[in-house]
């Protein structure tokens, strides 16, 4: 019995602790986070266990709970190739960042409000559970207005974050922030309705592919422009620097997610049901998402401030993905989205290192720091795995998802030239110039504090990132654990 | 089931089992013993491979790995020829024994911990490398031999000022990190270029497969062929991999810096193996471009040989020129491998632009990297030995006296000599035939170019020489290491290395000749071809003698240069304005460097620069803060419209029931 | 007897006094006239109306609606003048161009 | 006839005042309260008796057939809707000034004029008849004339009626002009005759100066854009039970009573041709957010706040459809509990700290978490997020405005909802900042104040949750409204 509902525990136990963890205002203080912590490795073990369910049979789950019959909105969970990857990936992020958060979290509260604060403590976690729920729920849900109520439950928490436990003007970048998201989340929802209007009144994605004709294309075009605004690609790419320079750090993996997340609803709702229109869209977007490529990387390669590089850099590997998905071809699709996940993880880990560095030495400027290595040799490390998970070197997953994905952007070649896959796969070098010069700026070098005046990185900090890292190398040594998955429910 | 068929697999899984030991172990030592016996193991392996090499038939041993949507499924697949079993031998061999040398070496360093686990895993990626039966595979250790070497080279990461090299002061120093990266980036580009040529191949051939991309290259070569240009684009892009980790002429220059890392990295890394890959994949991928050119007839894939040969003695000149200014005894070290390599790649390119040639370039310069790699291997030991003695990276400031450091000054002399090319040593047979495969293929340029090198080579290497071990011992300064200064740990690697350039060098024509039967049977089986179109066999005098009477002259040249007229590099400038110029081009390295600095590193600085300065910031500013501005502007307007008067709010209701009014009424 | 369409211009033009008088006076009560007179304007035209549809004769229902809202109207004076006498307790003054705290 | 309810809602605002008589000075607020409870609740328990068939009807109507706007039941009444809401609200308002009413007097007349005020706006939900609606409308407007300006000895309060009884009762006696040009052309004012008429004459320009009267009529009580002014400065200056109350549902009344007028007219004029009518709702959106964007004052932003809402009801009304005229009236239903939840709390602040100013209440969420997270529910359902109510409404605003083809409106409601977050989140931003200093010995606002803002949140959560029964209201209140003067 207790089975059956799955996926809809999935959603509902964060919920639940969140709203337990508010209604105790505080009274828990740190037994609050470790209750959040143990409710996501609980919906991480069911996904967990899900997915090698998945793996070895091939049978997509579906549970289906009914919402309004008026608007003819369900509550449908679809665990399948593409999806249960996507949400046990951002699940287990969650997991990872939310234990990576306990000492972190109280560290900034400490310095933002003045002491330790048990409520504030509690009410990061109560809203950072809401983050998985929102990931978690994109990625599964099969309803268009669903996807959008997920959505929209990720940007919420998302913006208390920053505005509560953020840097330098977070205010300011909250607000914009969540303008430039609703935004695009608001062009998502246009181009649901016009869906809902051509294809006879249905709200499922599914029934996105009986969308024929001259609306076909602007739904494609309002969804694809809600996501690409989201997945901050050039021209609306500038909030991202700012809203990811200045998020709590604990979180700003998990908004790098969030704005990755558009590769996985373009191939879930474009690719897979609307191809034909979506192939009208493929050119345009190849180079427009090469422009951002090269155009973030070299922001990229401005930046003097950890965490904005880090930020910076999100621009030019969300761009990867949608070059490869652009692509409209089979591999890179699946290599596409299978780069997205790796560079989640990567992200992780290279956001949560930039936390490290701005907890232990409390400066974000890299022209101030140097030599950290010796005094933070895990961090160092870290920063290297995240970095080549980043620039595409095995064996952690990042290789084995940019040659699939370059295999099919360079089939597409054969029919529109060269040009546009030299470009690309040339601008991943400067991926590999703005990973590793920061590490040479930041961990190598003279260090620039004296080792007693530097804290000892917490394990708590660390330890959850390695088991990261692990995952990444799983995937890139076996590439198969995940590529099978996204093969079989690929076009 | 035979152990062979295991042997390849544990040949590179034991070092990687033993880079995961040497983390767990706390004691140094036991790291040191963990990684070296790993990688013993690994060579025993490579010799129980070693009876195959014979039979002439590719094992391949292969579990599925990664299953595509489409093309041939990737394997996890070991490829044993007589290739690979020659290379793993070199490199377990020769790893087996840096690794012992470096528990003397890194006795008293810091990190060892990362040294050891590096070392190992950098030894299983090469092995994996050279064992793959596929690109995907085969670029994984490519990959993961540059990350190693990036970190190896990086091992003093912080920078004190003694790890620092270049200079002296009037030449900029540069600090190991920086050198490291300087190495990651050079090879890596050249990575991305090769990764995309693989990609290219595997959209038309759609297979990974060493084997299978050999056996089917007439079809998908023909389908490439159509659209011309595409073949020539995939050959350049493979051989830009190839030179950035070989150390080839454009992306050359990585190599000195990274003579930053401690001596044994250097020995492994940058002389004995990593830089050997670019080789061994060229020679991997000759039998199929070979197959195309000849066989099938595409004349795009002469282009193959043609840029290898170019690169070969490009490199070759180019460096052994800088070796002959550079002041560091690892860098003129270094600049030597370069050219070493060069004269590999001049052997395989002469040996695929002439069928007469084909035996003779392919076996020379494979015989070159097996001897290059063992006095190399032994220079760089005895180079970090001079170091760690003197305490001085420079040949000119101090030297060590040979009497007290007699077997380490015997050793370097016969890897030396090896290096020169002075018979009865292994380089002599080894350079010999791949010169002859130059001529042999008509190809006059690379022979000339390559005796001129060996020219230059014999001059730098005896000034080295002479400024390491000088008999003066005025300048001996041993830092504290005035007794017994040779133990064996250290002197033993060396001595086997240079003692078997000297074995194989008395061997040398039986050695050669069983090269070139090796390789003649891998290259007809490679190839399908059961009469194979053998090219007789040079066995012309005029090639060793013309090259031992290079020698000759360019030895008792730098003899009195050198040694009687102790030309150092301020005297040579006052004396002599061409060589004033020469040396200043060879020593600001043919201005290579400054040029890619100006064209490539300032012109990413300025466009990054420009970008955040000019256009981010006008974009930010514009939507962030203009777009913002813009509403409070206008919200600004509408509350002044709120003006609180009764009277204006009734004239609003009067402009509006008139507005209303005319439009329904009118429209 | 005059066509219907003099009645209406007539309230018209009444309605427009009104808000005439809304619009350029300064006087509190003055503006409850105007709006008086508006209100009355529409009265005119009930009746007037009325009597043309049914032809000479006054609606009866008509003469109700008129004479409810008479009390409407003036119940909403009644509350004007309140307003006017608290609003010249607050500021000494009846004109409304001073009343002007709230705005933007 | 009156109903039951109505009837009750009379009779307390009548009794309501003699109670001074009855109970002793110092204990007058609480019994005027408790009636007027029992009032309100009494009304809607006999309300919901009498119509607790049709209800079922309604509920079991739920599941729509296989074409989603078909009308599901010919309701014979659309009053439910607009009941329900001033009802609760009343009832809501009621118990909220218990507390925040404490320090006034004359209460008993405030009761009594809330009563009042209700019973305007059941009896305009409920008439068929241009006439009886409009004596209700004046019902209503005379009532919130004296609400408004309850606080007579503040200027501000003094000022903002003034300006809100001048320009709304011009706007009645426009209203009545329309009339009179309505029965000019019909003779009836009947809403069948009227119906009826209309449909046999042909074209009468007098008819488009009618529908203007009204418009502009209605218009002033509704706030649309540029006749808004006295908005901001009666929700501004009114108590903010009354500003919650007003807000919620008096000023949708003026749309609400539009839409049942239009729809008597639309025998006549094509009301969906109307384009001017989507132009307002445009203006209204972009001049009610925009100009909310500055303000300093927590009160004026909402009712800004408030002026867009209008705008988004007004797509409804202009693309005149089943699907428009639903959405309209169900963002009305979810807009009148949003805005009481958002005055409500104004208003707590109000009540603690003695301030309207944003710039005054930085950290107020730090001392009062219960008020600031109800508000910030509302306002972020105000946004139109995800599933609170107003996401439900604006989701269905914006496929009735697509239904009709008209995707520019349902664009300018995107983009204003991202504009309109710019000031939401501001106030936010501003409670949840760290203390101030002032804010040290606050504390959470009395429980009278709490329980009716967390009823008010409840609704608020659960229509975004389960949206089908106010649904199902909207929709056969809509199909209703868009027969009316049927046979």
């Amino acid at each position: 019995m207790w089975s059956s509902n799955l996926l809809l525990q999935v959603i509902v136990i964060p919920i639940i602790v969140s709203i337990i963890i508010l209604l105790t205002r505080g009274r828990l203080g740190k037994a609050g986070a470790y209750i959040a912590c143990a409710s996501l490795t609980y919906t991480s073990l069911i996904l967990v266990s899900l997915y090698i369910q998945l793996w070895s049979s091939l049978t997509s789950i579906y549970e289906e709970y009914s919402w309004s019959q008026f608007l003819r909105l369900k509550l449908g969970l679809l665990a399948d190739g593409l999806s249960l990857p996507i949400a046990l990936i951002m699940n287990l992020l969650c997991t990872v960042c939310a234990f990576y958060s306990i000492p972190y979290i109280t560290h900034r509260i400490e310095i933002l409000y003045g002491g330790e604060n048990d409520k504030l403590l509690n009410l990061y976690f109560a809203i950072y559970l809401f983050f998985a729920v929102g990931l978690t729920g994109v990625a599964l849900s099969t309803d268009l207005i669903t996807m959008y109520l997920f959505l929209e439950l990720v940007l919420i928490p998302s913006y208390f974050m920053i505005d509560l436990y953020g840097y330098h003007d977070r205010h300011r970048i909250a607000m914009m922030y969540f303008i430039w998201n609703h935004l695009g989340a608001g062009l998502f929802l246009a181009g649901i309705v016009l869906a809902y209007f051509s294809n006879g009144g249905s709200f499922n994605i599914f029934d996105l592919a009986k969308v024929q004709g001259g609306s076909a294309f602007w739904v494609c075009f309002f969804i694809l422009l809600g996501w690409l605004i989201k997945m901050a690609i050039f021209g609306f790419h500038v909030w991202l620097p700012h809203a990811h320079g200045e998020h709590p750090t604990s979180i700003a993996a998990i908004i790098a997610t969030i704005v990755g997340l558009g590769n996985y609803a373009i191939v879930r709702l474009l690719v897979n049901n609307m191809f034909n229109a979506f192939q009208l869209f493929g050119l345009p977007l190849m180079i427009w998402s090469l422009v951002t490529m090269v155009y973030g990387a070299f922001l990229t390669l401005a930046q003097d401030d950890i965490k904005r590089l880090y930020a910076c850099s999100t621009i030019s590997q969300n761009a990867y993905s949608i070059l490869g998905i652009a692509s409209c071809t089979t591999l890179g699709v699946v290599g596409g989205i299978f780069y997205f996940i790796s560079h989640m993880i990567g992200k992780c880990i290279l956001f949560s290192v930039a936390g490290i560095v701005v907890y232990l030495s409390e400066v974000r400027d890299m022209r101030k720091i140097s030599g950290l290595a010796k005094l933070a040799p895990s961090t160092a490390i870290l920063a290297i795995l995240g970095s080549m998970i980043l620039s595409a070197i095995p064996p952690l997953s990042g290789f084995q998802a940019e040659w699939a994905m370059f295999i099919g952007i360079f089939e597409k070649s054969v029919e529109i030239g060269y040009l546009v896959a030299f470009t690309g796969i040339f601008a991943t070098f400067l991926t590999l110039v703005y990973t590793f010069w920061p590490i040479k700026r930041v961990f190598f070098g003279q260090p620039s504090f004296e080792s007693n005046s530097v804290k000892k990185e917490p394990p708590m900090m660390v330890i959850p990132l390695f088991i990261l890292s692990a995952i990444s190398i799983l995937f890139g040594v076996y590439p198969d654990f995940i590529l099978r998955l996204l093969t079989y429910s690929s076009i | 089931m035979n152990i062979t068929d295991f042997a390849p697999w544990i040949c590179w899984i034991s070092p990687l089992i033993g880079a995961l030991l040497t983390l767990l172990s706390r004691d140094n030592t036991v790291k040191g013993v963990a990684a070296s016996s790993s990688v013993l193991v690994s060579w025993i392996s490579a010799l129980l491979m070693v009876p195959m090499v014979s039979t002439n038939q590719a094992l391949n041993v292969k579990s599925g790995w990664i299953y595509l949507p489409e093309g041939e499924p990737t394997s996890l697949g070991m490829l044993v020829d007589s290739l690979s079993i020659i290379m793993v031998n070199i490199v377990s061999f020769v790893s087996f024994l840096i690794l012992v040398y470096s528990t003397w070496y890194m006795r008293r360093e810091d990190g060892q911990t990362r040294f050891w686990a590096l070392m190992s895993l950098f030894t299983s990626s090469m092995l994996l490398l050279v064992l793959a039966d596929n690109f995907i595979l085969f670029f994984i250790g490519w990959k993961m031999v540059g990350l190693c070497s990036f970190a190896l080279i990086g091992h003093y990461y912080r920078d004190e000022e003694r790890y620092w090299i270049g200079g002296p002061p009037p030449s900029p120093f540069q600090k190991p990190s920086t050198c490291a990266l300087k190495a990651l980036l050079v090879t890596s580009f050249g990575d991305v270029a090769m990764l995309s040529g693989i990609i290219l191949i595997f959209v038309y051939s759609k297979t990974f497969n060493f084997v299978t991309l050999l056996n089917s290259s007439p079809e998908w070569m023909l389908k490439m062929a159509q659209s011309p240009g595409l073949i020539l684009a995939s050959i350049i892009l493979l051989l830009l991999g190839v030179a950035g980790k070989s150390a080839q002429f454009p992306l050359h220059i990585w190599l000195p810096e990274a003579m930053a890392g401690p001596a044994p990295v250097s020995a492994l890394i940058h002389a004995a193996t990593m830089v050997k890959a670019g080789v061994y994949i060229v020679a991997r991928l000759f039998p199929l471009y070979y197959n195309t050119y000849w066989i099938v007839g595409i004349q795009e894939a002469r282009f193959f040989f043609q840029i290898v040969a170019f690169l070969g003695v490009a490199t070759a000149f180019l460096t052994a020129t800088e070796a002959v200014t550079a002041l560091e005894i690892k860098k003129i070290l270094a600049y030597s491998t370069m050219s070493q390599i060069g004269y590999m790649m001049m052997g395989l390119g002469a040996a695929g632009l002439s069928q007469e040639a084909t035996i003779a370039g392919y076996s020379g310069s494979m015989l070159h990297l097996l001897s290059h790699a063992l006095f190399k291997a032994a220079l760089f030991m005895s180079a970090g030995a001079v170091i760690h003695l003197t305490g001085s990276i420079y040949i000119h400031e101090k030297s060590l006296d040979k009497r007290r450091t007699r077997l380490i000054w015997f050793f370097t002399w016969v890897s030396v000599l090896s290096l020169i090319g002075v018979p009865p040593f292994s380089g002599f047979w080894s350079k010999d035939e791949v010169l002859a495969a130059c001529l042999e293929s008509g190809q006059i340029l690379l022979f000339s170019l390559g005796l001129l090198t060996a020219f230059v080579t014999c001059l730098y290497s005896i000034r080295m020489m002479y400024h390491v071990f000088r008999v003066d011992a005025k300048v001996h300064d041993g830092g504290g290491h005035t007794h017994s200064e040779e133990e064996p740990v250290m002197v033993a690697p060396i001595g086997v290395l240079s003692g078997l350039s000297l074995i194989i060098g008395i061997l040398g024509y039986w050695f050669k000749n069983l090269f070139k039967e090796i390789f003649h049977g891998f290259l007809s089986m490679s190839l399908r071809l059961e009469t194979y179109p053998r090219g007789e066999w040079v066995e012309s005098t005029l090639i060793p003698l013309s090259s031992i009477s290079v020698i000759a002259i360019a030895s008792v040249a730098s003899y009195f240069y050198y040694v009687k007229y102790r030309a150092d590099y301020v005297n040579l400038i006052v004396r002599n304005p061409i060589l004033e110029k020469l040396h200043k081009v060879f020593w600001n390295r043919w201005y290579i460097d400054k040029f890619y600095e100006s064209v490539f590193v300032r012109s990413i600085l300025s466009v990054r620069s420009g970008i955040q300065g000019k256009l981010e910031t006008s974009m930010d500013v514009l939507l962030n803060i203009g777009v913002p501005g813009i509403f409070s502007r206008m919200s600004q307007i509408l509350r002044s419209m709120q003006t609180g008067l009764l009277s204006v709010n009734m004239l609003y209701v009067l402009i509006f029931l008139a507005v209303m009014m005319i439009f329904l009424l009118v429209g | 007897m005059l066509p219907v369409l003099w009645y209406i211009t007539t309230a018209f033009i009444l309605y427009s006094v009104g808000i005439y008088a809304l619009i350029t006076k300064r006087n509190l009560i003055r503006l409850i006239l105007g709006i008086e007179i508006m209100v009355n304007g529409a009265h005119v035209n009930f009746i007037a109306v009325s009597s043309y549809w049914k032809g000479g004769f006054i609606d009866p229902s008509v003469s109700s609606i008129v004479i409810i809202s008479i009390g409407l109207a003036a119940s909403v004076s009644a509350v004007l003048l309140a307003l006017a006498y608290q609003a010249y307790k607050c500021y000494r003054t009846l004109d409304i161009r001073v009343m002007r705290r709230l705005r933007g | 006839m009156f109903t039951p309810s109505l009837i009750i809602i009379f009779a307390f605002s009548i009794v309501m005042p003699f109670i001074k008589f009855i109970v002793s000075t110092h204990k007058i607020h609480l019994a005027c309260n408790i009636l007027s409870i029992i009032g309100f609740s009494s009304a809607l328990i006999i309300f919901s008796l009498d119509i607790l068939e049709k209800i079922r009807l309604v509920l079991q109507n739920i599941l729509p057939s296989s074409n989603p706007y078909g009308i599901i039941s010919a309701f014979d009444s659309s009053e439910i809707l607009i009941f329900l809401v001033a009802n609760s609200l009343g009832l809501l308002t009621s118990i909220y000034s218990l507390k925040y009413m404490e320090r006034d007097s004359g209460l008993p007349i405030y009761y009594s004029l809330l009563f009042l005020n209700v019973a305007g706006i059941l009896g305009l939900a409920s008439s068929y008849d241009f006439f009886t609606l409009f004596v209700f409308w004046e019902l209503m407007c005379v009532s919130s004339y004296m609400l408004v300006a309850f606080r007579k000895s503040e200027s501000e309060s003094i000022e903002a009626g003034i300006k809100y009884t001048i320009m709304s009762s011009a706007g009645s006696a426009t209203i009545l002009f329309g009339l009179t040009l309505i029965y000019t052309v019909t003779g009836t004012l009947n809403f069948q005759g009227v119906a009826s008429a209309l449909k046999a004459i042909s074209f009468n320009p007098l008819i488009y100066v009618a529908l203007v009267f009204l418009l502009v009529g209605f218009g002033i009580k509704t706030a649309l854009f540029p006749l808004h002014t006295w908005l901001p400065d009666a929700y501004m200056a009114a108590p903010s039970s009354i500003s919650a109350f007003m807000s919620g549902i008096v000023t949708v009344t003026g749309l609400y009573a539009m839409i049942r007028s239009f729809s008597v007219l639309s025998y006549a004029v094509d009301i969906h041709s109307i384009w001017l009518i989507s132009v307002l709702s445009v203006l209204n959106m972009f001049f009610g957010n925009i100009a909310a964007l500055l303000q300093d004052d927590l009160k004026r932003m909402l009712a800004y706040s408030s002026i867009a809402h209008v705008g988004y009801m007004l797509i409804g009304v202009s693309v005149w459809t089943l699907p428009g005229i639903t959405a309209s009236l169900l963002h009305l239903f979810n807009h009148a509990f949003i805005k009481c939840v958002s005055f409500f709390c104004a208003g707590a602040f109000v009540y603690r700290l003695g301030t309207r100013k944003l710039a005054e209440m930085h950290g107020v969420g730090r001392v009062m978490p219960l008020t600031t997270s109800a508000l910030i529910i509302s306002l972020l359902s105000s946004i139109g997020m995800p599933p609170l109510n107003g996401f439900i409404s604006k989701l269905y605003l914006f496929l009735a405005s697509m239904n009709s083809g008209m995707l520019w409106l349902g664009l300018s409601l995107v983009i204003n909802s991202a504009i309109s977050a710019g000031y939401y989140l501001r106030i936010i931003r501003v409670l949840m900042a760290p203390k101030s200093e002032n804010m040290e010995k606050m504390k959470e606002a009395p429980i009278q104040i709490v329980v009716p803002i967390y009823a008010a949140t409840v609704f608020i959560i659960f229509f975004g949750l389960y949206p089908d029964p106010v649904f199902s209201l909207a929709q056969s209140a809509a199909s209703h409204i868009l027969s009316l003067g049927e046979g």
